[in-house]
């Protein structure tokens, strides 16, 4: 694979950071400081779109930033798996920077500069993460959207915003030093570099035990991959305003998280070691316990967001356990699951936040026939729902069917009964909510008619339902970068 | 050590010593002083050659001052060499040795590197080594003197 | 034994003189004693070097004419830095001290730290 | 002029301390001017020679003209070097910091006294670095810390002088061991001079003589770099010395004693001789390193006092020093020698940040630092920088110490040194985090109802209202430089590479 040199992923994360300046400087004004944050949105956007071209070409771009010492360098690098997830994340920065524009508006909630400027860091940081060309660099940027998150979990300033974010805080920043850090180290001294190579990095180099050691300290240290029992941070970061939860938690952090384990696994260890000392056997069964566990748990929330924060748990660990089956479709389902699943839970998010603006309600059992005054709202939730269940024509339909497809090609079965288990759950858990929305009489005293959340709110969510089926329909487009991942990572062993 | 004891020390030995009573250690004093610091010099000066030098003649000559001050009271002492002159002294002889140093540097030798200072490498040595000697005397003798003095001044202002 | 002890009767003393110094500053709770015990614990120190100088039938180190056997003069000027040093500890304490004095009206380590708690 | 530097790195500030109180006299605020062309000077004799250092190897400088072992030798070498950048530029800082701070915190007619004994403090510094004399050595130790005793004890509280006071106790003790180890190697060798006494050490492995001076350097050593549990000088004299005392004994005066332990154990003794009994005397550092890295993390939790956390978080840091020390390998002692700059940074620049609070709020409590980061954002940037890099955040100066450490120890086959790393650094968030918390996420309630939980836009009503800028540039110039040196990390590691190289020959 070719690989041209080009400042464009730097650029793509600095761009940001710059917006972060800007912001900081107009804080006075709320106009110009919001429409800085969306024309770096779009600037971010065209930036990562422009380089889409070159990475379909299956050339690699890279950019060298500076070596901090020798064998850790900060450099940045596009392939196709990275784009993917920066793709997802830039294009969905803009619809949320419209949404919390409405949300925070709405609310007329304090320290909004602060706010602004945390997500924007988090953006670049997520951004770099995607495009980082070794573990150390991932590893920075993966600190960063820690820390820079934490400001916004604990943005509500009061006791429960405080503790939730100190747990968020402690889980993510202790497992990170504790077990991610020391994986790191002993990967440096056994491989004698961290660049991630297509066909791992780590073969040969070990003894098993010691692989197996690495392997399960970066598994528990990637806390954001929600994989149980490091999830704890998942829903005690809901405290935080719902924007945040929208794009941070179902699709910046979380999705970084996922997205770390995905190249580790493939990208550091490689489908060949893994498979020959059978880890992906042991890491789809952690995932698999996961999946069921995190189900039931979001079968006993009322709170809504706490629902759907479980729902995340479960469906990130899809995406590890698609990758764990280390068979040409699990991998597919895996890097396609981390697009889609963004799409339908931010739109679940945006739901549980347009609620909350538009009548204060928090509590499922409160929602009775509400579907009834917020038509767009609801019906956009039941097509995120929809997605999360698997159903065409929604974009999750076509990542589980590549699952399944690789259990099958895995030849485990016991997966597939795991699968259609939590298939199960996931209906039981969000058909209760739609039924209740539409089909419930709302209690006495509430008014009738249209109380919609402003557009501002709405318009946003409608479109990441959309984006949702759209996905459906255009995965041919999305399949060919997905297909040249698993090319790459299968090392030419697969057509 | 107890307080009244204590104070005892800082007391101003002056007022009670200026009385008719101490004319005995006043006249010994007055006496002696010129000797111990003729001595003190000598001490100085010949330690480049024999035993002694810029340390023993510096206390020798501290001494001197101290003995006055515990005769004559510390108010008495202090218009001899006040507060001004000591520090002065402190500062100014340890720049004598340090300007030394610094000669040697400008004449081209190294730190100390008193052979460069004058033609004659052995003359420049015994002159060296002799305002050294009279530098270090100099801040020995008047660091003892501030020592002795703030040890026993009485500090009613603070 | 006995030969070792005699022998080396200036290591001994040393030590005997070093701990004497060291008891004194660890137990004692006026600060003066144990500045007084901290001299005590140097000047042990001083002690043993210049025993190390020490040789057998030699006069004090001064030239005077020809040569004799003399004690060795390097550990005697150490000694005399060492002790310009160890005076200049011992000012800095004692102004240390008299300012605590003037601080707590006392000298005693116990009655201070007593007050330091009430402070705190 | 060249070949005059490594005296003048000593007589510049020296003759400056001198002259000090005389222009003191003339006019008060000359002090402050002389003291800090003083240091300038210091830093730039300090750049130029390691330009020379780099360019041609180690310098010797004959003091006198002596030839050595008669006369008293100056060597800078690769670790010498390293050394006197971080002391020279961190005096220069807190010089320039001292401006405002001392003209709040100390008594005016004692301003030219802080000013001279100040720079004694710097002599010593340089002077421990400098030499290639072991007698030297102690001397300019002592002058040190006597001019440290003096320092601590100008702090306002009355607290400080008894700090000072066990100060004075402590470090006489340690300096007096250090003494009687020169005189049993100076009765075993006949020699003072650092290079002889590293050749003819070897020879004299087997005698007891030389082992008591081994144990006697160590335990002054120990006393003087506060190595747990030897430590309990540290924290008061930390908490009560003057802001800028704090931060300047913070960033240099253990790290000069650090320098001197590894000066004494890999250049005068020798690597060979900590394995050459049966018990490797290495173990013996890292066993107490493991257990201060722990219990100064330990107690800096327990404090409320964020002048005496951050000196029991050093007492741990110093842990880190002496376990690279200790682990005999060239990564270790480049890990050791990355974390004296390093500490040196981020402590002297929280340090600074504290002293910067005291000047404009008067308090040093944690809870104190509600809301700061409104009032005071650059101080707290500063602080939020030096915090993230203790905890040792990739990118800051902290992780790449912290990375050598856990390479080194994974080297040399200690893997059980990883979890002490790591815990640590975790105590180091939790406690760090209590007051990141409290600048950035808490209002102070009582201090202006105006502010406060009030929705709406209430971040814009606070006026902020920072340190002087003679405070700020400093404060800043070191943060800056944590995070600088974590990204160009190249730099400070290629030297001290070639110190280490040279050290475990």
């Amino acid at each position: 694979m070719e690989a041209t040199q080009s400042y464009l992923p730097l650029y793509a994360v600095l761009v940001s950071l710059l917006a972060v300046v800007l912001i900081g400087v107009s804080g006075r004004y709320p106009n110009i400081r919001e429409a800085w944050t969306i024309i770096a949105a779009l600037t971010k956007f065209g930036i990562v779109v422009s380089m889409l071209p070159a990475v379909l070409n299956g050339e690699n771009i890279e950019c060298h930033i500076v070596t901090v010492l020798p064998g850790l360098d900060i450099a940045l690098k596009v392939d196709a798996f990275g784009i993917m997830l920066a793709l997802t994340a830039s294009f969905l920065w803009i619809i949320t920077s419209l949404y919390a524009i409405g949300y925070m508006r709405s609310l007329n909630e304090h320290a909004q500069t602060r706010f602004y400027m945390c997500f924007a860091v988090a953006l670049s940081a997520t951004m770099g993460a995607a495009f980082s060309a070794n573990i150390f660099t991932l590893f920075v940027f993966y600190e960063i959207i820690t820390i820079s998150t934490y400001a916004l979990v604990a943005h509500e300033e009061n006791d429960e915003a405080i503790k939730g974010a100190r747990r968020y805080l402690v889980y993510l920043l202790g497992t990170s030093v504790l077990f991610f850090l020391p994986a790191m180290v002993m990967t440096y001294i056994y491989a004698g570099t961290l660049d991630f190579v297509p066909q791992g990095i780590l073969a040969g180099t070990a003894p098993d035990f010691i692989i197996i050691i690495i392997f399960v300290l970066f598994i528990a240290g990637i806390a954001k991959a929600g994989i149980m029992p490091f999830h704890i941070w998942l829903p005690a970061a809901m405290v935080a305003p719902t924007p945040v939860s929208a794009l941070l938690h179902a699709v910046a952090v979380v999705k970084v998280g996922v997205f770390t384990v995905v190249r580790v696994v493939l990208f550091v260890f490689g489908v060949d070691l893994l498979a020959e000392i059978g880890l992906g056997v042991f890491l789809a069964c952690v995932a698999s316990f996961t999946i069921i566990v995190a189900s039931i748990m979001a079968l006993r929330q009322d709170n809504l967001k706490l629902r759907l924060a479980y729902s995340t748990v479960s469906q990130l660990s899809y995406i590890v356990l698609a990758v764990a089956l280390l068979t040409p479709s699990g991998i597919t389902s895996s890097v396609l699951h981390i697009t889609v699943h963004a799409f339908g839970k931010i739109t679940l998010f945006f739901v549980a936040g347009a609620i909350y603006v538009a009548t204060h309600k928090k509590y499922i059992s409160d929602m009775a026939g509400i579907g009834r005054r917020m038509p767009f709202t609801m019906a956009a939730f039941t097509v995120g729902a929809l997605s999360m269940i698997a159903v065409p024509p929604v974009g999750g339909f076509i990542s589980k069917w590549y699952l399944i497809m690789g259990t099958l090609e895995a030849d485990m079965i016991a997966i597939l009964f795991v699968i259609l288990l939590s298939t199960l759950l996931n209906a039981a858990y969000f058909a209760p909510v739609v039924y209740t929305a539409f089909f419930k009489k709302p209690p006495e005293g509430e008014g009738q008619g249209l109380k919609e959340a402003p557009a501002l709110v709405v318009v946003p969510l409608v479109t990441t339902a959309v984006g949702t089926v759209i996905l459906f329909f255009a995965s041919p487009v999305v399949l060919g970068l997905v297909k040249m991942v698993v090319a790459s990572v299968m090392g030419g062993s697969w057509d | 050590m107890s307080k009244q004891s204590m104070q005892r020390i800082s007391h101003d030995p002056g007022s009670d010593i200026t009385t008719q009573k101490h004319v005995i250690r006043r006249t010994v004093a007055k006496i002696l002083i010129p000797f111990i610091q003729l001595f003190g010099l000598y001490v100085i000066a010949h330690g480049e050659l024999g035993p002694g030098g810029g340390f023993q003649g510096g206390v020798i000559l501290g001494a001197s001052v101290i003995v006055y001050i515990l005769v004559f009271g510390l108010d008495e002492g202090r218009k001899r060499v006040t507060e001004k002159t000591s520090d002065l002294l402190v500062s100014s002889g340890a720049l004598i040795y340090g300007g030394i140093g610094i000669l040697c540097l400008l004449a081209g030798g190294n730190y100390l590197q008193y052979n460069v200072l004058l033609p004659d490498p052995k003359l420049a040595s015994h002159l060296g080594i002799l305002g050294v000697e009279i530098g270090i005397g100099i801040t020995v003798a008047a660091v003892m003197i501030t020592l002795f003095c703030e040890t026993v001044r009485r500090d009613d202002d603070d | 034994m006995i030969e070792i002890i005699l022998t080396k009767y200036n290591y001994w003393i040393y030590i005997v003189l070093m701990m004497t110094g060291f008891y004194a500053v660890m137990a004692k709770e006026n600060l003066i004693k144990k500045v007084i015990g901290l001299n005590i614990f140097q000047t042990a120190v001083f002690l043993f070097y210049i025993s190390l100088s020490k040789v057998d039938g030699g006069t004090a180190p001064i030239l005077i004419n020809g040569p004799v056997v003399y004690d060795n003069p390097l550990p005697q000027v150490l000694i005399l830095t060492a002790i310009v040093v160890s005076v200049s500890v011992t000012a800095v304490a004692l102004a240390i001290i008299l300012l605590i004095y003037k601080a707590y009206g006392t000298i005693e380590e116990d009655q201070i730290l007593e007050m330091n708690k009430h402070n705190d | 002029m060249i070949k005059h530097l490594p005296i003048l790195l000593i007589v510049v500030p020296l003759l400056s301390a001198l002259i000090i109180p005389v222009a003191g006299r003339i006019n008060r605020a000359l002090s402050w001017y002389i003291a800090t062309i003083a240091t300038g000077i210091c830093f730039v004799i300090s750049l130029l020679l390691l330009q020379t250092v780099l360019k041609e190897g180690s310098i010797s400088y004959w003091l006198g003209g002596w030839e050595p072992p008669m006369g008293i030798e100056y060597v800078i070498d690769y670790l010498s070097i390293f050394v006197v950048i971080i002391v020279a530029f961190i005096a220069f800082m807190v010089s320039i910091y001292s401006r405002k701070s001392v003209e709040l915190e100390i008594d005016e007619d004692r301003i030219s006294v802080f000013y001279a004994v100040y720079l004694l403090f710097i002599t010593g510094l340089m002077g421990i670095v400098v030499t290639g004399d072991i007698f030297n050595l102690y001397v300019f130790l002592e002058i040190t810390s006597i001019a440290g005793y003096a320092l601590i004890a100008l702090g306002k509280k009355r607290q400080a002088l008894m700090a000072g006071f066990k100060y004075v106790v402590m470090g006489t003790i340690g300096a007096t061991f250090i003494l009687l180890g020169i005189g049993y190697l100076y009765l075993m060798t006949g020699t003072l001079n650092i290079a002889e006494l590293s050749q003819m050490l070897p020879q004299l492995y087997h005698t007891n003589a030389v082992l008591t001076a081994f144990a006697l350097f160590a335990v002054g050593l120990a006393l003087k770099i506060a190595l747990f549990p030897l430590h309990t000088w540290l924290p008061n004299a930390y908490t009560y010395a003057p802001s800028a005392i704090s931060a300047a004994m913070a960033a240099t005066a253990t790290k000069v004693g650090a320098y001197a332990l590894i000066r004494i154990l890999f250049t005068v003794f020798g690597v060979s001789f900590l394995t050459f009994g049966d018990l490797n005397l290495a173990h013996i550092f890292l066993f107490f390193s493991v257990v201060a890295i722990l219990a100064g993390s330990i107690l800096a939790l327990s404090q409320t006092d964020i002048k005496k956390m951050l000196a029991y978080s050093s007492v741990g840091q110093i842990g880190y020093i002496v376990m690279g020390i200790s682990l005999l390998s060239i990564t270790g002692l480049v890990g050791s020698l990355l974390h004296i700059l390093n500490h040196a940074l981020m402590k002297g620049g929280l340090f600074l940040v504290v002293g910067a609070v005291v000047y404009k709020v008067g308090i040093t409590n944690i809870e104190g630092y509600k809301g700061l980061g409104k009032k005071m954002p650059i101080s707290m940037a500063a602080f939020t920088i030096g915090a993230l890099s203790m905890i040792g955040v990739p990118l800051t100066v902290g992780f790449v110490s912290k990375w050598y450490l856990a390479v080194a120890s994974l080297e040399v086959g200690m893997w059980y040194l990883i979890p002490v790393i790591l815990i640590s650094s975790v105590l180091t968030a939790v406690y760090f985090w209590r007051v990141i918390d409290n600048i950035y996420f808490k209002t102070d309630d009582e201090g202006d109802p105006g502010h406060g939980h009030g929705h709406g836009h209430g971040e814009e009503r606070v006026k902020p209202d920072d340190a002087p800028a003679w405070m700020l540039v400093p404060t800043v110039t070191v943060a800056v430089l944590c995070i600088v040196f974590g990204i160009l990390a190249y730099a400070p590691v290629s030297l001290a590479e070639k110190a280490a190289v040279i050290l475990l020959r």
